[in-house]
């Protein structure tokens, strides 16, 4: 009694959250928050058709190798890429589908937030406004483009507390806030696990209404 | 003999699951969080920025600074935060909040809840209600069964203007406990000395056992 | 040199910026937050006509009475009000625009991101959702609640520096963010001004980039 | 003789007007914030989550967690904060940043930029350029003038992918800074040594002085 809301689990048990052809959002911008214990445990287990929602594909490098990954819905999947990963992502013919850097974060926040989704001008004239409904506020033309739900998110903090709520660091916060708001199931590894009470009301960068599932890294 | 105010609070808090986000508005719904079983965990939301609220300790002086959405001074427990209104409001539409606890000037057959305005006189205003009523998981009602006057609150359509359309999952009111599923409506516990019949007068709506 | 972004004015000077007709949102719930000092300053101009988005009327009575304001955007506008505030309101014809809570914050922080709206469930079947264009996404129907710009917000934060980077305690912080992003001009007020370098940039409620004007409290 | 791109790069830091906000981007842009002249307090964006992001140091020992969107390990300066990217793209979409300086794969004499596709390869892919391109107040664009073969790259129309229509203000090439009203380019200064003559055989739209 009285200590029931308590969100650790065991990195494998987290991952196992995890099903083949599932939508999973990874966090991070570079290695900046970027959830590598999850994605380390991840990357062992042999599933398939998986679509990620991940703002680069040059760090799920193993996954779309061993042919886990249908589809990769992202903003900028060849920063940092290698010919090889090119050459993979061509021959496993995984699905690339772009969207600039704001939609994507915003069309998550969206998700998590019981929008429909996102009204905004970037993108009109390019290939990024092709295909989409175009809604008219105030005279301005605006692209709509639906909300991002994703099934799990895979986030990183430095700080986290038995109820999910964490503490990030730097830039570190990036995309991990808006996927854990969008997921079904949000798992959220943390280098330092402290007892309720010790993140300060004031100093709690996502709070744990919005994860499911904290783990310690190694 | 039917339920006081603060009883209909205390039956609501020990149904309240362990473990749950629950959004309390303003009536008998402020007096819920002091009714939780000891040991139980239950973190109360508040719209205007704070998840771990807790009514204020008598030794503990009130901050302006920290306040519920009725204006009162509150609290927060070790584990709450504090965020903006669009936080807030990301929790309550995204469906992140397990449970909602209202009062009611009407509730319908269908679910449907008024409960800012009669047509005379809009009583504060709709505030986050629309939001809370449409966002969260479940939405329980606690109110009187019916008016002062005894005019029924229960009725087959709303004739006030309405909150959120087919919301309403349980209504505790002094008479009953009552439970919908879609449009069926069955009690699940009557007050102490109330009989069905009476509870059935009090309903502008068909009840089942 | 070097101290060429100095965004401190006097509380009279940062008024100023208001004129007749203009939109102004106030911040603050209840008195969590609310901008006591500026608002007792604008309180003092013989201005008309203005548009207040504010959630509650009660504490702009003085502005009503003495008939400075032609129109109320807001979700609660008699929570605490008197009846005398509600006679003044009904003579001197202001009008009040009723939002629910969470889509004026949303229309709101909208404004200032550069979105065209909020597609919200809210208010769907109700009078919120009268007169409102729909618009479908993946089947589900949504009301397109237009992006709600101001001239100028006023709010409140307990510690400031002079770039306008704000901190807020508590429940404080409210409509103050979205309000001061979704302004032209937004003034803060706060209790304490310190220098550059005291917030950390770990803790700072609202970047420096949402506000223009940083004013002393008396 | 031709603007060098560290050159070009010292060219531009000169011409930010004290106080403003700026978004850089990968290239040449990221040779910026080291001209900046002393005492100019120029405030840099990055939309992975920072801003007063300042070079590291020489005797700085590199932060994983504190990197720009270029993925290099940078610092931040006293005034600066970290955010969350929906917050980071609310500053680039809501037009509060005064200027973003980018890199050009094409520009067009209607304003518009290609920076991340060739026909043939993407680059890295569309990143945060589609927004900053769109949201901030003006647009400078940092680029040689012409392809290392010699092939044009400032054209009537933009053959590569669109980033954005109709926004660049400013082109910083190694042989002219070039500004643009509307359809109307004119030139504001000539690399040392280089004519007129050289920059309009080298530019696919007509130039006035």
């Amino acid at each position: 009694m009285g200590v029931v809301t308590d969100k650790r689990e065991s990195l494998h048990k987290a991952i196992s959250a995890i099903d083949h052809g599932m939508t999973v959002a990874i966090g991070g911008f570079g290695g900046a928050g970027f959830p590598t214990s999850l994605v380390s445990v991840l990357e062992k287990r042999r599933l398939h058709g998986l679509t990620m929602v991940s703002n680069n594909a040059a760090r799920l490098e193993p996954m779309i190798e061993s042919g886990m990954v249908a589809r990769i819905i992202c903003s900028f999947p060849f920063g940092g890429a290698s010919d090889t990963l090119r050459k993979s992502i061509q021959n496993a013919g995984v699905e690339i589908r772009l969207l600039p850097q704001g939609t994507l974060s915003e069309c998550l926040r969206a998700a998590g937030s019981g929008l429909g989704g996102v009204l905004t001008r970037v993108g009109i004239g390019t290939e990024f406004g092709e295909g989409r409904e175009i809604v008219e506020v105030h005279g301005k033309k605006y692209l709509l483009e639906p909300a991002l739900n994703v099934e799990v998110a895979l986030i990183h903090a430095s700080v986290a507390d038995r109820w999910g709520n964490l503490v990030m660091r730097g830039t570190a916060r990036n995309f991990n806030c808006v996927m854990a708001m969008a997921a079904a199931i949000s798992v959220a590894e943390a280098a330092e696990v402290v007892e309720i009470g010790e993140i300060s009301p004031e100093r709690c960068d996502l709070p744990g209404i919005f994860v499911d599932k904290v783990v310690k890294t190694a | 003999m039917a339920w006081s105010r603060d009883e209909i609070a205390r039956r609501i808090a020990s149904d309240i699951p362990d473990g749950w986000t629950v959004n309390i508005g303003v009536g008998i719904p402020t007096l819920v969080p002091r009714y939780i079983p000891q040991g139980r965990e239950v973190v109360f939301h508040s719209e205007n920025g704070i998840l771990g609220m807790v009514p204020l300790r008598e030794d503990e002086s009130p901050d302006p600074e920290v306040i519920d959405a009725g204006k009162n001074a509150v609290s927060i427990r070790f584990g709450g935060s504090f965020f903006d209104s669009s936080v807030s409001f990301a929790m309550i539409r995204g469906g992140h909040i397990d449970l909602g606890i209202v009062g009611a000037l009407q509730v319908s057959q269908n679910g449907d809840l008024s409960n800012w305005s009669t047509n005379e006189r809009m009583i504060g205003g709709i505030g986050g209600a629309a939001d809370v009523c449409s966002g969260v998981k479940q939405l329980w009602v606690a109110m009187m069964h019916t008016a002062e006057n005894g005019t029924r609150k229960l009725l087959t359509d709303c004739t006030f203007p309405l909150t959120a359309v087919s919301v309403v999952c349980r209504v505790y009111s002094d008479l009953a406990v009552l439970e919908r599923d879609e449009r069926k409506w069955k009690v699940v516990t009557l007050s102490p000395g109330t009989d069905l019949l009476e509870v059935r007068n009090a309903t502008g709506f068909p009840i089942d056992i």
